[in-house]
Order: C-alpha cells, then structure tokens, then sequence
C-alpha cells in the first residue's frame, strides 16, 4: 500500500524488538471476540489504485451541476468570487498544508505571523479592536457571540432579526437553546426590522443582527445600537458577504459590540459550503470573554519580535468545563487563504472588488426589475437582492435549473424559516459577483420572462 | 532576512489584483457608506507571493519531518486527496443550488457515510460537524434529546480526568454539569470509582478509547454494562479512532455514539490550526435523534436530504452542509487504502508507538506498561535531578530537526511526553527518532542542562516570551502613529 | 499592474537619485525615432484581469479536444499515462519552479541531488554508465547523438533505420545536414529492419534505431550491435516510450553505445507535446565527448557530500565555438518530475506498470484484431502497435475523431517518412497504457467495425 | 538533518505507487525481456514526497528572495499562468490528434505568434525551437537556407567576444566558421573593426541587444546598414528584449531574425534549469525561409498546420509544436500586462537597474558608464588589492539572505558582476540589496578578507570543491557493493 512505508522485513525486525509474536498481540486489550481482520467490513471496498479513486471521485464530481458551468446567481452566505490562482497555491505549500496547530512557536511563526495578519485584517475590516484566528463559520460564530454576550451581561435571552440568514438563525437557536439560553427570533422579512429594539427587555443579552441581511438589505445600524446600548444590551453584527465591507460602513463604525462572519468570499472556494472560515471580532474589553485561537506578539530570548498563541487560559484544553467554548480545531487553513487573497487585494483591490461587485449587482437588479411579472424587493442592497416573482419561488428555481441556470435561492424552504415560510414563497434572493457576466443576466432574465409568463 | 507584517510593507499606488473597470450605476448601498479607509496594506502580487513562501519557511510540517505530536496524529496528507477536493464539481458547487443539480456531492456524502457505520459498526451517521468538539457537543446533543424525548431530564456527565479538554467544556455547552473520575495506576479508567459515580442522575459517561495514555480501556463492556445499566449513554471520543479502525468496531464495545475526526484517522490536512471535520456515528439507541442533514438513497439511485424523521429533535448544527471539502479528502483516502489498507495502517501505526516505547525504554521512562496502541507515554521520571524540564527536553528535539512530542499531555501524568510516530513512517525515520531522543536522554543525565535551557539554538525563533505575551497582549498591528500615541 | 510593485512616488525617487527626468530618457541611446509608447502597439491588447485572461485562455483550451474527454490511442513518442498526484505538486513548489539553473551550488543543492539523482536512474533504465542531466526532447538527443558519434569516430554519416520515428528522422536530417554531416534514412517500415547494418560502410559514424520500434516492433538488437561494431561505428538506440525499459531488455544490456530518449512517459503530461525530457546515456568512455549539463559528487568546505555542475569546459559557456554542443537550458523541471515520479514507482512500481501496459496492449491487440478487414502487423510490441486497415488510414482517423475516439496515428502524413508515405498509408499506429480502459477498446472495436464495413 | 539519495533510502517490499492488478495474458516482448534488474529503490509515497520537499528546501528561488542574477532574467513567475498551463485543453492534449481536435491550441500559439511580431515589428515567426540556444539555430539555418537558394554559400559570421556564449557554438552547429570581434572601451561593439571584418564571404552579424554590458548598442543601425551592405543577415540575439519590449521594435533596428527566450522576456518558470523556449521571428527578408510549421488562421476561423511555402528549406527542428507549455503561459503573461504593461514593466527594469548603478557606484566600479539597460554591470576595481575576489564577495551574498549576481561574465569584463534586478522587485527589496551589498563592500575594503574567503556559512553546504568534481567525476550513484569493487 503506497501510504505505508513499513515492510514485512520491517515488522518482523520491530515485532522482535518489542517482544511481540505479531501485531494483533498488540491487541491483547481488546475483549475477546472484538478484533477483527479487514474481512469483518464487508460493506466497503478493498484499496484502489490512485487512478481508480481519482476515477470514482471524477464520477461523483461529475454527477453535480458546478457553479462555473453557466449562469449562476446562488448566494445566501456564500459567494463565488474570484481567487487569485497564487493563493490555492500559496496554501497548498507542504509548510502551511501540513503544520499542526502553532504549539511549538519557535518552529511555527509562519502559521503564527499569518494569523496575526488574519487577526489585523478582521479588526480592520470590521471596524473591531481584537479578533480571533478564526472559528468554524459564520453560524456557530454566531452562536458564540450570542454565548459571550449572555457570559457578559449575565442575562439569558438573545433576539435574532429577521434580517439574518436562515441558517444561522437555526443554529443560534439550537446551540443556545442546548445551552439553556432564551432564543427570540423576529420574523425573517427582507424589510421590516423596525421591531427587533422592541423586543429588548431586561433580561436581554444581545440582539443579532446582520448587514447586509440575508434579503440583501443594508441598513444604518448606529441608531439600533444607541437602543439596544440604552437597555444594557449588545449588538452583534453578522455578515456574511465580507466584500461588502469594502463598501459599507463598518459594524464597529455604527456601533456593534461583536462582530461575527463568514469569511468564505476571500480566498475560499464554495466547496459545497464548508469548510470555510469563521470571523469573529469585538471590543478590547471584552477580550477575555472571547472564544477560539488567539496569536499575540511577543519576543524571544535573543529579543526578536515573535508570535504565539495566547490567553489560552481562556480554552477548553487548560480551563476544561469553565472554558469560554469548546473549540479546538479552528480554520487555519482557510483563514490563511482569506488573509493572502486580502492581502493581494490590499486597500485599493478591496474597495475596487465591492465597488464592481455593486456596480454588477445594481445593473443586473436594473435589468431583472424590468422582467414582466416581479418586482424589485430591495431599496438598498449590496451585491444581492431580492425579487419579489408573484407566485412560488421555488418551482421556478427548479425548472431554471432545469434549463442551465442556477437562479438563486427561494428562501421559504430553508431551516430557520420555518415561520415565516408562507410569507416568503414568492420570493427569490439573486447574488451578482464579479463572476457574472452581462451575458449571464441576459439569460436569467429571459428565462425568467418565459417561465413568468407560462 | 526577518520577514516584516503585511502591514509594515505596503505602499499606496500599488496593486495586487488587476479588476474589470466598474460600471458607472447608481449607489445602492443606501448612504452606509464606509467612511474611513479600511487600513489594509497595498502590495503587488510578486511581494505577496514571497512574503507568504517566506513565512511558509518558517513552518515545520509533516512534509519536512516526522511529527510526532501525541493525540494529534500527524500523518501523512496524500495530494490526490487534495487534488481530488479541487475537481469543480466538488470544490465550485453551492450547497444552496436545488437538490437535482447536487446529487454528486450527495452521493459521495452518502457513500462517505457508508464507510463511517461500516468501520464502526454504527447505524446512522451526521456528517454536520465541523471539528471534533463540535462532534462532540451534536453527540451530547442528541443524548439530550433522547433523554428529554422519554422525559428523562438527567443533568450530569462523567467524564474521566485523562480526557481531552474538550469533553468537559462540549457537556457544559450542552447544559450538563461534569463530574471528573481518576484514573487507575495502570493509566486506565478506575472502574470502581465510575461505578459508585453512575446514577439515576447520569446522562452520560464519555470514554476515549484507545484513551489518551495511549492504551486500550480494556474494561470497556463492563463500563458499558454499568453505564448502561442506569439507563445513561456511553459516549465515546474517537480521537484515537486511527489506532483500532479496520480492527474494533466501536458499536461492539458498547459505545452508542462516537465522533470521528477525519484528519486523525482519515488524513485530511491539519493545515495549521483546522478546518476539521467531526463526523458523529450513532447506534440503534441514539439513532432516532441522530441530527441531520442526512443523506437518503432512493429506490432510482438518487438522493435527498431528509430532515430528520418526527421533528428536529437536535435542530442545526451549522449552516449548509458540513465540511464537505474534507468529506472528499477522506473518501479518496478510505477508497485508497479500503478495509484492507485500514486494516494494515492501524497495526503499523501501534507496531510503530510499541517499537518506540520498546527502545526508548532504554533511557526513558514509561509512564504506563504496554502493550501501546498508537501512541506511547513518558513521564519526566528520567529526568529527575537532571534540571532538565519536558519543555526544555522537547525544545532540545527542535534543534535535532524533529518536532517535539506532545509536552504535559495527558495530565494525570507528571512532566508527560506523549509520542506518536503514525503509521506512515519508516522504520529508518523511527530510528533516527530514537536515537535522537537516547542521546539527548543521555546528555540530560550527564549534566548538560544549560544546553537544554538554551534550546532551540537553530529555530527560526528561540524561546518565545509567552508570560509576556498572555500579560501584554498584542494581538494586532497596530499603525505606528497610533501604536506610539496609545502608549503615551 | 498587478506584477509590477514599483509605485509612481518610487519612481519619481529612484529617478531622483539616478539623475533622470524621466525612465524615458534612461533610453537615450535608441536612435531617435524608434522609441515608442504603447500606442505603437495596436495589433495586441492592453492589460486584462487576471480573470479576463483565464477567461480566454479557457476558452481556447475547450476549442480542442482533450485526450481524457473520451477513448485515446494516440502514442507515437508521447504516452498518456497516471501521474500520480504527488509529482505535479512537488514540481510546483516554488523553491523547484521558480530557481535557475544550479550555478551556486551552496543554495541550489535541492536542483543539484535531484539532477544527481535523476542520471543515476536514467543510467539505470538505460543500462548505460553515465547519463546527462536532460536535454531538450528526445528528437533532439537523437540528433546530439548522431553529432557525438561523429565527434567519437570522426567519420561523417549516420544510418537512420526505419524504426526511428518520423519526427526524429526529419530532425536528424535537417541537424546534421546543417552540420555537414551525411544522413542515410533507411525506409520507414514496420518490420522489415534487416538492410540496417548493411548500410554501414567504413565512413559510417553510427547507425540511430529506435527500440521499440515506431510502429511498435520490439527487437533484440545484439546482433546489431555486434554488426555494427565491427565496421568501427556504433550504435545509437533511441527509446521513446520509457515505461518499457521497466520489461524491455535495455539497450545497453544489448550492445548500445549512446542511449537517446525521451522521458515524458514518467511525471509528465502531453502537455500537446511540449515541454518535455530528453534523456541522453553512453558509455564512461565517450564521457567527455557528451553534450548538455553533467550534475557530479563533491564535498564542501566542511567535507560533507554535495553537488555540483561539473565537467562544464565541454560546453558552450566556457568553450564557446569549441563546444560539444550549444545547449544551454535542459529540461530541467521535466527532469524533476520524471525523477520523482521514478522514485514513487520504484523497481517494483516500473515493473508492474510496464507489465500492465504490456498486458493491457496485447488484449487491446487481440480484441482489435477481430475486427473484420484489418490485420495486426506486429509479431511482438511493447504498449503499442501497428494495424493494417486495408485502406488508407487517415480518413478513418479523422472519422473516428469526429465521433470521438481519438484511434491512433496515420503514419503516412507524419514528416520524415515522405520518401515512404504510399507504404505507409494504410497503417494506424495504436498505443494503449494503463488509462485505457476495456470500454474504450471495445468502443473502438465496433466502430473500427462499422467505418470498415462501410 | 542530512537528506541521503533516494537510493540511500530504499528497501525491497514497499511500493509508491498501487496499480490495477495484470490481466493474464501471452508476452508479446519476444523474448527480449528484461534479465536483470534495473536497480531503482523502493519507497513508500509519504518518504517520497518527503525527500523532494526536503531537497526544495536546500534550494534558493525567485519565490524566496531577490535573485540578480544578470542576463538570466530571474522575474517573478506568476501562478496564474502555472493555471492556465494546467487546463486539460492544453496539458492533456496530443500534438498527434486529428487536426480538428486541437483547433483551441492552434488558435492559442497563432495568437502568441501574432504578439512576438507585433511586439518586435517582424512578419514571420517559428515558436518550433526548445529553448533560446535553439532558437540561434534555427536563425542561422534560416539565413544559410536563404542564401543556398539564392546561390550563395558564405561561412563566415561574425559574433562580438561580449555574446553569449551559445552565439558561436550556434553558429558552428549551422556549418559556421565565427569570427570573434572585440568591443569598445564603452563596451559596445567595434564599429570599424566590425566594418573591417565585414565581406562577401559574411552570411551573418550575431548582436546582442541590449548588450550583455546591458547597454544598449547606440550604432545598431550603422551596423544593420553594413551587415546588408555586403549581403549578410543580421541576427538579433533577444536574450535582454525584456529591457525594451513595449517600446523599441527590433525590425525598426534593422535585424533580420531575432530569437525571443519566453522566461526572460515573459516570465514562464526556470525551473531549475529549464525548460526553455526559444520561439524566433523574421522580417520581410528572411520570413520566405521561417521554419516550421506555421499556424495559418483560415478565412473560416480554423487554424492549419502550414509546411513551408515551395518546400523545407529548413526542415524540422524538434519533433511536434515545440513548448506548448511555454507558449500558454507566456500568452497568459502578455495578455495580463497587455501592451500598456509591457511598455511599462521594461521601463521599471531599466529603471531598476540604473538605480542599483547608482546607488552601488558609491563603493563598486561601474565598468561603462551608463545609462544601463535592465542590468548593470561592474568590475573588480573596487576590490583591487582587498584580497577578496568577485567569486568571494559572490558567496558573501549567500550569507546576507541574497542570490549572487552573475559572476566572470561578460567575459570582457575583469571580475564582472554583472547585476539584473528585474521589473518585479520593490524598491524596498533593491533597497536592501543596496545595502548588502555597500556595507559588504566596506568590509571588503576594510580588510575583512578572511570572512569572504570562509562565505557562504549559512547556506546548506559551504563551499563545494569543483575541482575535485570535475578530476574525479562522479555523476551517479553506484550500489556501494560496486562501488567497492571498482575501488579495488
């Protein structure tokens, strides 16, 4: 087998020297009758060939319908954009695929000076004074800020908004509601949001919210802040398409307390929704509350500037059952991708990416608007909005599909949602990227003429 | 050459990515507009590319090196894996499009699946998970709901104190209260002291097995009995899954859900720090509140995500579908090796922690007599009266070209070194190994200590202040302008 | 520009401190009039977007048919076979890929081992004494070869038999005829070999076969060899499918005093025939009359082992007119790649995957041979053959392609065989490597059926 | 730790690679069989990979650092060209396939052909040659082709003593007696002694364009003038095209061929050594004797192979297309930077380089006053009387975390250091290579002779005796049982 290098001469040498007659007296723990050989797994297969596997993989690969093979609109918290072809290769280096986690700091300040970008780079897009080297994703993010905001007020209920994508509100919901905190969420609704202050009483923790909303509306946050600040609360600001903060103002900037993300759209592929990468960012003071990885800088004994993982008296692996989360694994790996891809991009790419990516979307919304038969939901968005077709979204998103393009997501059946399903069934929420090209809105306008007027 | 912060090298007027000139439109952002410049640095693409290789080699990896870090398994990470994750139909697939384009993904999710129930001997798998302790927490999870589903409101865990930290902190995130039970001398659960701990009152006992001391609880059934006895699950953390897979199905040893974290046994890439992917399998007992997504076969071959039957009685883990790009990395590998290559890999990678624990015993000292599974254990007996610390002893392996072992881990054990040497080494490598550490045994007992003091010598770094970095902490670049007028 | 990090401000510095008003006039010595701007430029294109140019290029790359989009039987000097996926990633490590050639050894003893490496197993393969560290492609080894030979015996023509392929023949002619040297192309034939060693006469330097043949012929070469020696001249063995040395008796084993080849069959991809590896064998004694770059063992200042180029007086850097040759660039990368692909596979790797091609080739053979209408030429072969369609082959060729399987080879449109086309015109040249599958040879099995029938 | 040859390292029994298994079938090998083994080691993947990543990491790299290598044109290698050259379209297809299957490749080189003429204002051109060396050649049997068909056999051509060194060796290959012709004290070309040597017998005039003193040669038009005044060829060696691409038009120079090394001028990898690709282009007055095959666009958008017009006058030089390879990425690079970039990237070159004249003139010895092209070159004066030699102060580099420059040419130069920083460098990155190299300057001339005599001391191997490699060649690995044996 070509991943095991040991030989049969090789065993027979080490089972000598360790005094053993053969590898399954190694076993002798295991209770009578429980130790088996490979014929004990009949369900699955043999080992293949890498040119076999490759083969069944291909097959699978084949089977699905790829983004890039037409016209696709598919947003919803995770955007197709381009990556630079430098960054998959940066991060394919043996050197930052394979590490472990930075344990070993003298021989890890690559990982660990990348993170430390990662973290600059979060505060800054988010207008935050810390963040963290990320967590999983968005949406357990988003149920961490929501378990630091009830450590840090010692109150029990946390509001989502309706303007936060489906998924996550499932997820806040579950994990809090695990973890025995009062879960309120606002009717999902691509506009009104007006009561989300309302819903603020005494023993509210934290209202989340998310800009732009998960229905493409970008809202002014400062005055939610101002009420939500005024009832001892905090607001945690969820976004999901981190372009857009080369664009719209900042959470930190309008006053979030947390800011929670998902950092897919730089560097990261959508690889079928995972993995990608979790941001997560606050304000100084509540450092110590905060979950997940942590690089600082320090020095080292000869007096260079150095980089470790810190405050790890906050984790699972020192603090056990009084950690602020259970997280260990973060995503490395992905993070390192975002922080390369924004760092290519810089000041100037950033602002030039959202600004066509707005651009694109506002033209595509313009010509879509114009289809007989829908309606333009949005008074604001950035690079996604939502159209409003006059009867169920979902049907239609199928048969599109059907002719080759992917038209994007008729919310009323996702998880979260459960609800409000009714209210939304006419609607379809439209993602432009960079990728899209006019040809692309060209043909989902067509065919959205057509299967309207059917 | 020091490799200065992204931060500290840009300069405006350059750029790093060429766009499409953007349209002229009307804003529709509502006048949210961002105010202020983000701050981020511009650079070109040439001084990306050089700054991210230079950092890279700073790094130790698996690639360059045995990676002996305990309960971490650092194994080898075959590139067909990820060149398979990169295929479009895998890598540039939305988990949002409609289900009749996504039924590659699915179909490889529901195979995956195959192979996790199969080598567990477990009925119903969630693939949701995105690490380990996120597996933990959904398998706690649907234990809850087993027990609130027959009204059963039970508040406590038991967890053993050589377990992962993660176990403790997964229970309090699911609302348990933990009770910690010791270990016996021989590094195993002390099963007296876990029975008059079982009550009534007990939701669950989590179990690592193999633990991590490395060795197989061989009174597994008899706790299960126990556990099981007072109406209780038994959990069990696959971390250590790598040592007993193709061999021991867990469902037989009496565990009625285990997470699985794919890059210790399935070996997908640690990437520094993550992403992971926590699997959990659950039995007959559990499997009625196992969550979803789960994937359906129908009768014509297609597949269908199904909610889960009777209500969300765990409701969403995370968002869209799980760590799919570690699903495919993990299928190649399994269909690689296949129940046979599972089969050897589990036995080379114990022959392997056994011949280490066997030769090392020559200067070390072992915490526990073996026979070892994947991984074997120290304490810093050797080391008494040598003024030599497990953390100098480890950073001296630095300047050796190894990475250390894993240091104070478990902590039952004093001054542990726990050490894994997987089964993808060669004997040549685990010699080297050895004779690495003998002779700096031998060097710490001859009265070298300074030199273990000042290790590592040939690091990238030397020893990093992390006192000061925990009491100052810095955690961000900071412009120098507004660095200087903080600190006024 | 993406590319370029000099900025306007450092510019208008570094102009400063040169004394320059302008870059313009740092070209002064153009003479006036033939400066120009971009503007002067117009049949091309200003600068796109990194995805604008993989928009283009993409769309050029799915205007032609790639060999994996369906059955594939074309051979002929260039093989399809599995790289594994491990060789391509390491090749793409930028220490590999983006380093010169080794000219300081104290930093580029990566390249150096390597290259140290890759002669010894090209030696091995060859069953030769020493070999270089690459040249250009096999064709071209050939031609360096037939001007060694005349270096070593310094007699002034070369044999070409008619198993050499085409190309090579045409390459060969055209070098050594500008070089002076007289060129005897025997017919291109796919059997019949024996007039070789008759054409041999006193001013004959060396006689250039191929083993396998071109057209797929596998012979024993010893008598040949013998033969050939004894009129003075030797004998110079081309090898254009690697894979078969691994089953294939060598041809130093069988007398050969110079080995050409061409590597591309290990870590390499067709890559529409370019880049690829020459491989370049002889004998310890004509060592100094070798062309192309000589990696050597050495020791540093500290006695430890180490590499270097050596030998370099034989070439044109030092010796200028007086050169061996005028190579400079080898292949070095491709050279990389076939020595890592050579490590995975290994004695026991190359053994089998020679057998299994061999095995996979006789059963294409037979099942093909059942066609009605066509007979199998070859009484031996390696991984491919030759098959008579009894009636001009070409159309078929173009006819199957246009129903998707690409067959094989029509020799007789190839250059080099134009003295021989009319013999050649019914032949189809088919190669078959461990990517065929049973499927693919039955769907060219029924459809050589049916284009025959019609 | 030491990295042994990957025969060092094998052992029989382990496999790299796992293959379908061998149907059963009758050899058709003929009894010429393989009777002895080849001899290659056995590894496992994992020892595989991990051996070449060990050995990348001894090596230096455009990714790693600066590397003024002058002449050689060490750029920035852009990854998305690495990209480009990996889509199946081109890596995975056949040059042997029907030409209606390969219309997308052909279309691919008839577009790069359609830059390397208007970028160099000439009318035809062959992309068949491997690398720049062969491009020489294939100019100089163009040109001899030319005047066979008109009846003309000439021998001589003429080549000044600063060109590479390929010129001459070039200009043998083609059935060529050189001429060598010194230079001026401003380092550019003889013009007397040139007209001098100059007569009907002359088929051609090799120059170098910027020269390798990377300057440019103000009289090229004096001496195109003369080259056709006595019915020669002027051959334009496009080795340094890269320091005026985008602005200068070597037709317009008056040469008549010129090669074009796609690494230097567009940024396609070196690799280590190669591959090349050394495309050529004609004007007017040889495009009648380009060698092929041509790609032609037909009037319907198909693309044909094209042989000669009116036969071979010169046949073919490489068996199929030439680096296809080469070719997509070198299209990838010029459709990035366009004609705008390139105008650009040549002008930061130049500038890049006379800044390094500049700021090193404060302790290093220009050899010709500028201004220089895209590399500037000085001499030993500077270390006159230091004991430090070009080669020493070279490997003194190494210890300051840079690639040496090219030392010893041209060979017109005593001592030369010849210096090309590239378009691709920040002023940051020549910044401090400016310092390096003033402050090693210092030192030199402060006496500090011994440690440039010890450098390199922080490479992976010090200084390597070439000498004894050269006496002694050892150029392979032999079994150590045979190795004793020839001892003997």
């Amino acid at each position: 087998m070509r991943y095991l290098p040991l030989t049969g001469e090789d065993r027979a040498e080490m089972l000598r020297v360790i005094g053993a007659p053969s590898i399954d007296a190694l076993y002798s723990d295991v209770p009578a009758g429980l130790l088996h050989g490979p014929e004990a797994f009949q369900a699955v297969a043999p080992g293949k060939s890498e040119l076999q596997v490759e083969r069944e993989m291909a097959a699978y690969a084949r089977a699905s319908r790829a983004a890039g093979d037409g016209p696709f609109f598919v947003g919803g918290g995770l955007y197709r954009h381009h990556v630079p072809a430098a960054v998959d290769h940066l991060i394919q280096r043996s050197e930052f695929l394979t590490a472990y986690t930075p344990y070993q700091p003298e021989i890890a300040q690559g990982t660990l000076q990348t993170l430390f970008e990662f973290q600059t780079q979060v505060a800054l897009l988010t207008g935050m004074d810390v963040a963290n080297a990320s967590l999983y994703d968005g949406s357990t993010a988003a149920a961490e800020a929501g378990m630091m905001a009830v450590r840090i007020t010692r109150r029990n209920k946390v509001v989502v908004a309706g303007s936060v994508h489906p998924h996550y509100r499932a997820v806040v919901q579950n994990q809090l509601g695990f973890a025995g905190i009062e879960v309120d969420l606002a009717p999902a609704d691509p506009m009104a949001e007006d009561d989300v202050a309302a819903r603020v009483d005494a023993g509210t923790a934290a209202v989340i919210v998310q800009n732009p909303g998960f229905f493409g509306q970008v809202r002014d946050l400062t005055a939610l802040a101002q009420a939500v600040h005024a009832k001892g609360a905090l607001l945690i600001v969820a976004v999901t398409e981190a372009v857009s903060l080369g664009a719209v103002e900042s959470p930190g900037a309008m006053g979030a307390d947390i800011v929670v993300g998902e950092g897919q759209s730089f560097g990261n592929a959508l690889t079928f929704g995972g993995p990608t990468v979790g941001l997560f960012a606050t304000r100084s003071k509540f450092l110590r509350q905060m979950p997940g990885r942590l690089c600082g800088e320090t020095v080292d004994a000869d007096g260079r500037r150095g980089f470790v993982l810190t405050l790890s008296t906050r984790e699972q692996h020192i603090r056990r059952d009084k950690a602020t989360s259970n997280i260990c694994t973060s995503a490395g790996l992905c993070a390192s991708a975002f922080t390369i891809h924004l760092a290519m991009l810089g000041e100037r790419g950033l602002t030039h990416l959202a600004a066509l990516n707005h651009a694109l979307a506002g033209r595509a919304a313009d010509r879509l608007a114009a289809v007989p038969g829908l309606s333009l939901v949005n008074d604001t968005f950035f690079n996604e909005f939502t159209l409003d077709l006059g009867r169920p979204a979902a049907p239609v998103v199928e048969r599109l599909a059907a002719r080759g393009i992917l038209a994007g997501i008729a919310p009323a059946v996702l998880d979260g949602v459960e609800a409000d399903a009714a209210a939304l069934q006419n609607l379809l929420v439209v993602a432009v990227t960079e990728l899209v090209t006019d040809e692309d809105v060209e043909a989902l306008a067509s065919a959205l003429t057509e299967e309207l007027s059917a | 050459l020091e490799e200065p912060l992204i931060f500290e090298q840009g300069t405006p007027g350059r750029i790093g990515v060429d766009l499409a000139p953007v349209p002229e439109t009307k804003s529709r952002l509502g006048g949210v507009v961002r105010k202020a410049p983000v701050g981020l640095p511009d650079l070109a693409e040439p001084q990306v590319v050089r700054h991210f290789v230079r950092l890279s080699q700073k790094n130790y990896s698996i690639d360059s090196g045995l990676f002996p870090l305990g309960s971490c398994t650092m194994k080898y990470n075959p590139r067909l894996n990820e060149k398979v994750a990169r295929m479009p139909g895998f890598a540039d697939l939305h988990p949002l499009q409609p289900v009749s384009t996504i039924q590659g993904a699915l179909g490889m999710m529901h195979e995956l699946g195959t192979w996790l129930t199969e080598l567990t001997g477990m009925t119903e798998v969630t693939l949701a998970p995105a690490a380990g302790a996120h597996g933990e927490l959904a398998g706690l999870m649907a234990i809850r709901a087993a027990h609130v589903a027959r009204g059963d409101a039970r508040r406590r865990v038991i967890v053993p104190d050589s377990a992962h930290g993660t176990n403790p902190a997964s229970a309090v995130l699911c609302g348990y209260t933990v009770q910690s039970i010791p270990g016996t001398d021989d590094g195993r659960v002390d099963v007296a002291a876990l029975k008059a701990a079982l009550g009534p009152d007990v939701a669950a006992v989590m179990l690592t097995n193999p633990n991590t001391c490395g060795l197989f609880e061989r009174d597994v059934k008899v706790i299960a009995d126990a556990v099981h006895e007072v109406g209780a699950y038994f959990y069990g953390d696959g971390a250590n899954f790598n040592a007993i897979v193709g061999r021991v199905k867990p469902a037989e040893l009496g565990f009625d859900c285990m997470h699985i974290n794919l890059h210790k046994t399935f070996s997908t890439p640690h990437g520094g720090g993550g992403p992971g992917s926590g699997p959990v399998v659950f039995a007959e007992s559990l499997a009625h509140v196992a969550p979803g997504p789960r994937i359906r076969r129908q009768d014509d071959g297609s597949y269908t995500v199904e909610a889960v039957p009777g209500g969300p009685a765990v409701g969403r883990l995370k968002a869209f579908f799980g760590q799919a790009g570690m699903f495919t990395r993990a299928l190649a590998y399994m269909k690689s090796l296949g129940r046979d290559g599972l089969h050897a890999a589990s036995g080379d990678a114990v022959l392997a922690a056994n011949y280490l624990m066997a030769r090392l015993s020559e200067e070390m000292t072992p915490a526990f007599p073996g026979p070892a599974m994947h991984e074997c254990l120290f304490d810093d007996g050797f080391l008494e009266g040598t003024g030599v610390s497990t953390l100098d002893f480890a950073k001296a392996m630095i300047d050796e070209g190894f990475h250390p072992m894993t240091m104070y881990f478990p902590l039952v054990v004093h001054g542990a070194m726990l050490i894994e040497p997987t089964e993808t080494e060669s004997k040549q490598a685990l010699d080297q190994l050895v004779d690495a550490l003998l002779s700096l045994a031998r060097r710490a007992k001859a009265g070298e200590a300074e030199a273990f003091h000042a290790a590592p010598r040939y690091a990238p770094r030397r020893r990093l202040d992390e006192t000061l970095a925990a009491r100052k902490p810095v955690l961000r670049w900071t412009p120098p302008a507004e660095a200087r007028a903080a600190a006024e």
